[in-house]
């Protein structure tokens, strides 16, 4: 008797607890929308959102009819680098996977390509979303996913009878690499292949602002974003009611609540960091740099969020906002254009969270995180916690593989796109705005009264300065 | 009690005192035993609080989508309805609604126990029971706001909200849900089913959302459509909403909502299906849900897109989020409702039927196709686990179950169609004879957030610089304003 | 241990290895047990858990709030102080503020323990207990920048925000809510409570809304009101908030979050009240604090809405939010709040006190009056439920329970304003006087988004017809202006 409730308690607060986190991460949808939305400019707004939207619905379909299948599926001719079962969920529920977990990594699956879109805003032609969208959320990423997480992929952490690489595999708990580094490589070939936007650059080529049509949907995307990272992170658990054998009264509740807090730690710290740092560049205090500071550290500490300890999110989060400070400059110098910082945020970011996980593993929480908590067991970890080379080398191998991979499927892919003349809008077209040019109007209509005497702030602001200058 | 005496027996006499070893370690099987009871007391409630969060976070979503789906003039107006839709279900359904839908044991028509939620805490209902209800409820109003929108008073819908939450809706789901309804598919043990079957509304398509969208079919017929909705040649001019990205947030808003709205509509999760200690549970089938819902939603997203492109020739935002707004069961399901949707829009067209949020196209014609869906799909595997107890009820015609189940579908369709109809149609016509309904040609001109609410809803550009202006406040120039209301350039006029 | 030996005696030398068979069976009663603990510590964080997302979800709710209702020029600052809230607030809350609050053993004012989180997991402080109470100090300093938006210099907004949330706010809680706290109501076992009742706060109505509200009202008081609030006359100008929808949002997200709030101050939600296995337990207890949170915002904002009716003669939907904002216990509650919340709104338009979105006068006297309203009506047996262990503890003056606890309160009420007072008033006199706390004037009419923040919140309008106007102007948008010469009929945009 006891035994079968104690499998019934088990499995429903597990799912209780995967369902409400995957929807969680499905907020990270709308926060992405909302971002996107607030930083591109007024006449593409509709544009931006309407990808958006069919981002997660293609998404959807792709994933559930291939790509579980090939980052998950454990069939008989599984092998290290593509899953080959479970297309179109066939076969689910089994002891491994049920349909809850299925959500869970779909919504996973569909947060990358809205990473992309970012990248691309602005200048993209719709029928491009549709296939890279298709061919990222169904294969590409997938893959990356097995690679990571699947027991079989060849950089897993978790010893399922088979060696690890380096005897540690790479520990990416949430995908700063599976997930970010992914949506930003791709993001930064299509942005590469497209080129900058239409006035981005002048004759000379110094950078020309172009910020974005409205700040309060930034910081609404930009909350919902965290909000729904306390889904990503210590979602990422999957089962909460594993407890440790290792510490009395600690299980993955443990583990789960300290995710939490280093995610929060590491997120607050970046955008604190970013908040002085612009002030000190730039001499004024930018809501949106913020907004994208807090991101980069919440990309960053996504790869270690269960193995690091509190203080350590705060290095991480500190380093991340220089890393994104650093990378915005660079991407100027080289007249890289990207409107949501997405390659350099969730790519550059992403990769220093892999590394920083090298670095500041702590070994106890690498065993409660991949071997329950075993006593006893004993793994490679942080560098500077004094855990070898192991683990830095393996993270090392993931950053280099993702970004390869990604590099050598969607690079094509964009290139492909740009010579079928189907991945870039006319310039016309660009600079009327998509919205006129594709969806019929505007995103906002007009306001009643219209015919104000002072129509714009910059007509207010110049009748105030004007006796002054 | 039978657990010691057996065990006494078992022990036998050797031991030195077998009753009292077989009592002693019966009494600790039971306290485990009644600790799990309180273990799925916590599960079960934390998953439905959860879920009744996340359908509250609905009324949000409607409160968006019908702010960005009128006019800038009028959102103000909507808003404050969505508002007080919840904050007036919340009362009225707490005073009366609840009662009407639940309390049994009743007369199979109509509740009468647990008005004002005395007497509740009691098995099976508990107070997240009630929250979960009542975020249902607020939910059915919601859909019909958005069908009135932009011309109805303010008055008329406190009233007809206070009705709807109050009396219409509950009477509706204690038929369908409440243990003694007449069409109950979980009717107690020992009556008899409609059709030997009841009907399956699992998640309120036809309780919920057809209720909504009849209630507003008849609202917005006898109102008659916005002014200049259709030129004097009778042809359809668009009406755009004034954001977009409003439209959105709230299509994802409800979206997310969703998932508390169809997966919580079981109302625990701690419930083995199989032989106990399998992974079959309903925790499965709260995830198979959720999958099912994310697929109908985005493939009849899909097809709208696609669908609408050949008759418009552009994409249009708002018809993929008004499709994503009414997902039921699986691919099938979101593909046929993406075409209801859009027959049911020419439909509307043609007949000079104004929707400004097509509401009743929507939640009424979606609602009705989930209806019928469900009696030609349902897997016969699953609805003994859903509704158990009743071993060989009939299921889905096309998976071989029968006639009765689509029978008793269609019954349900036509109560619930003569139920509203025979309820809010008079309603609705005696507030248009009363005057209360409709509001002044010039106030729907000018915007009922200058008229009615006292400003717009967006104050964009400051005028303390300006002297003569300033004086009296935004009041006066909403004064201004109000001299000249044809001042919106309509060219531009859209989403 | 005393079960093996106990059980051993029992089966006796008759089992052919008595204390082997009652070692192995009481064995197996452990494991269970431990199991059984192991299953509460998940439930339990997974209800903490969730719900400290929730209440995170109403910092997204206060800057929407926050956003919508100044006036544009002062969005971007008004959003930006709130994402820093809750950003500073994480670190320092880390570093210094949980320590002060809950680092039991203490001497009753000031916790000393848990500094950067060392020691923490320990048994009752786990890392998802800290999540809830970092969401709850961050709202305490959100309802802070709400009393002085749109006139205070960023600098300030850091040095309070940190102060706040590292130091009063921590110490007040620590007084309430830590089993150590001179005025606790589930203080440690042996230890006198206040007047043998102790403040029974619940969800911090006192602890978190007073704090903020008091530290706002200071604020204020100090800073003055907005340039052109008051006319020369000194009667009142409304300076309308820029965007309702915003506002609406806004509400609801708090509304959403009240609900992680209130039912999760419970922090564990497996714990059974009756005996074992009855439906009493505090999963009843969470859904009944959901139910009595929405009764009271729901019947706060009808009056509300009536309320002002009467006095302004218009509808008007930002007050009904601000009234939803604040619900604590039920209907008479969410009355009387109501009631206070528009006395209040006269008496700081009398004195010329301006707080933009009323924030001291909302979360001030609202929490003021939910505090009383907890000693007139708490229930003996809910008190008993929740705070257990004392049997006999006073209990609501009209309940009967006598005025013990109505003395606690009120002593709460005069050492929370005492304490607000003495810690940040002067904080705030100091940045007066620095010359760090008010922009200036002319920084004021322009706004701060474009004095301090490089550009205002919103860019409707790309083109530009004139780009010689532009000089001075501001950058990003003459620099469109020179790549996009084209015109298109201007559209005045929003949200």
């Amino acid at each position: 008797m006891a035994a079968t409730w104690e499998a019934s308690v088990t499995e429903s607060i597990n799912a209780v607890y995967l369902l409400f986190s995957a929807y969680l991460v499905f907020i990270m949808q709308l926060g992405f929308a909302m971002l996107c939305a607030g930083s591109v400019r007024a006449k593409n707004a509709m544009n931006i959102m309407l990808t958006n939207v069919v981002d997660a619905v293609v998404g959807t379909i792709s994933y559930y009819l291939f790509g579980f299948a090939f980052a998950f599926g454990a069939g008989s001719r599984s092998n290290p680098f593509i899953g080959t079962a479970f297309f179109g969920l066939q076969g689910v529920p089994n002891e491994s996977y049920d349909y809850s977990y299925f959500l869970y990594q779909w919504a996973f699956a569909i947060a990358v390509a809205g990473i992309t879109s970012g990248s691309i805003a602005e200048r993209t032609q719709f029928g491009a979303y549709l296939v890279f969208s298709f061919l990222l959320t169904g294969f590409v990423y997938p893959v990356a996913a097995h690679w990571v997480w699947s027991p079989a992929g060849w950089l897993n952490p978790v010893a399922a009878g088979g060696a690890l690489l380096f005897g540690s595999g790479a520990i990416d708990f949430a995908g700063s690499g599976v997930v970010h580094l992914v949506g930003g490589v791709a993001g930064l070939w299509g942005s590469v292949v497209e080129g900058p936007r239409v006035g981005r650059f002048d004759a000379f080529g110094r950078p020309v602002a172009m910020r974005g049509h409205n700040a309060t949907l930034v910081v609404l995307g930009t909350f919902l974003l965290w909000f729904g990272w306390f889904g990503f992170n210590p979602g990422s658990f999957s089962k909460i009611l594993v407890p440790y054998p290792d510490a009395p009264h600690q299980g993955n509740w443990t583990g789960v609540g300290r995710t939490a807090v280093a995610t929060a730690l590491a997120g607050s710290t970046a955008g604190l960091v970013t908040l002085f740092g612009r002030r000190m560049l730039v001499g004024h205090w930018d809501a949106l740099d913020v907004c994208n500071g807090l991101l980069g550290g919440l990309v960053a500490v996504t790869s270690g969020c269960a193995v690091v300890e509190p203080w350590a999110a705060i290095v991480c989060g500190f380093v991340a906002a220089w890393v994104l400070i650093g990378l915005n400059a660079l991407a100027l110098k080289l007249r890289f254009d990207d409107p949501l910082e997405a390659a350099q945020l969730h790519g550059g970011c992403g990769a220093w969270g892999l590394i920083f996980t090298g670095l500041f593993a702590k070994e106890e929480f690498v065993v409660q995180a991949y071997e329950s908590g075993e006593v006893g067991a004993r793994r490679p970890f942080g560098l500077l916690m004094g855990g070898g080379w192991g683990l830095l080398g393996a993270q090392v191998v993931e950053v280099a593989a993702v970004a390869a991979w990604v590099s050598v499927t969607m690079g094509p892919l964009f290139y492909l796109l740009r010579k079928l003349r189907l991945l870039r809008i006319s310039a016309e077209e660009e600079i009327a705005g998509l919205d006129i040019s594709r969806h019929g109007g505007y995103a906002y209509a007009a306001h009643p009264d219209d015919n104000h005497r002072y129509g714009l702030y910059s007509e207010y602001v110049r009748i105030q300065d004007g006796p002054r200058s | 009690m039978s657990c010691s005496s057996d065990l006494a027996a078992l022990l036998g006499s050797g031991a030195a005192n077998a009753s009292g070893a077989a009592g002693y370690i019966c009494g600790q099987f039971e306290s485990v035993s009644l600790q799990f009871t309180d273990a799925a007391s916590a599960i079960d409630s934390t998953y439905l609080l959860f879920s009744a969060y996340l359908v509250f976070a609905m009324q949000l979503g409607f409160a968006m989508l019908c702010a960005g789906s009128v006019r800038a003039k009028n959102t103000m107006n909507i808003m404050l309805t969505n508002v007080l839709d919840a904050a007036a279900g919340a009362l009225f359904y707490y005073l009366f609604g609840f009662a009407f839908a639940f309390g049994g044991p009743s007369n199979g028509f109509i509740g009468r126990h647990f008005f004002g939620l005395k007497g509740v805490p009691e098995v099976g209902f508990d107070y997240p029971f009630f929250l979960f209800q009542w975020a249902f409820a607020i939910a059915a109003a919601g859909i019909t706001s958005g069908s009135i929108a932009e011309r109805t008073q303010f008055v008329a819908y406190l009233i007809y909200s206070a009705f709807l939450t109050g009396f219409v809706y509950p009477v509706v789901s204690h038929w369908f849900w409440s243990g003694d309804g007449w069409a109950s598919a979980s009717r107690t043990a020992g009556e008899a089913l409609l059709f030997r079957s009841g009907v399956i509304d699992f998640a309120g398509s036809g309780v919920v959302h057809m209720v909504g969208g009849v209630a507003g079919l008849w609202a917005a017929l006898i109102e008659g459509p916005r002014i200049g909705r259709f030129d004097h040649a009778g042809r359809s001019v668009a009406l755009r909403g004034h954001s977009a990205s409003l439209v959105v947030l709230g299509t994802f808003l409800l979206w997310f909502g969703w998932y508390g709205f169809n997966p919580g509509s079981f109302t625990t999760i701690l419930k083995s299906y199989g032989p106990a200690g399998s992974i079959h549970g309903q925790w499965s089938a709260v995830g198979r849900t959720a999958v099912t819902t994310t697929l109908a939603g985005s493939v009849a997203a899909l097809t709208t897109l696609f669908g609408k492109r050949l008759q418009t020739g552009h994409w249009n935002v708002v018809d993929v989020c008004n499709a994503v707004v009414d997902p039921w069961a699986a691919v099938v399901c979101g593909f046929v409702s993406a075409w209801v949707l859009i027959g049911l829009n020419q439909a509307a067209a043609r007949y000079k039927y104004d929707d400004p949020l097509e509401a009743a196209q929507l939640h009424g014609g979606c609602g009705a196709w989930g209806i019928i869906f469900t009696a030609l799909f349902a897997r016969e595997r699953y609805v003994n686990e859903v509704y158990p107890g009743r071993p060989g009820r009939p299921y889905g015609l096309f998976m071989g179950g029968g006639g009765r189940l689509l029978a008793a579908h269609v019954v349900q369709i036509l109560v619930i169609f003569g139920w509203v109809t025979c309820t809010m149609g008079p309603l609705f016509l005696l507030l248009h004879k009363l005057g209360l309904l409709r509001i002044s040609a010039e106030d729907e001109m000018a915007g009922m957030d200058l008229t009615r609410h006292g400003g717009f809803a967006y104050v964009y550009h400051d005028e303390e610089h300006d002297p003569s202006k300033h004086e009296g406040g935004f009041m006066l120039r909403s004064a201004v304003a109000r001299i000249e209301p044809n001042s919106t350039p309509s060219t531009t006029n859209q989403v």
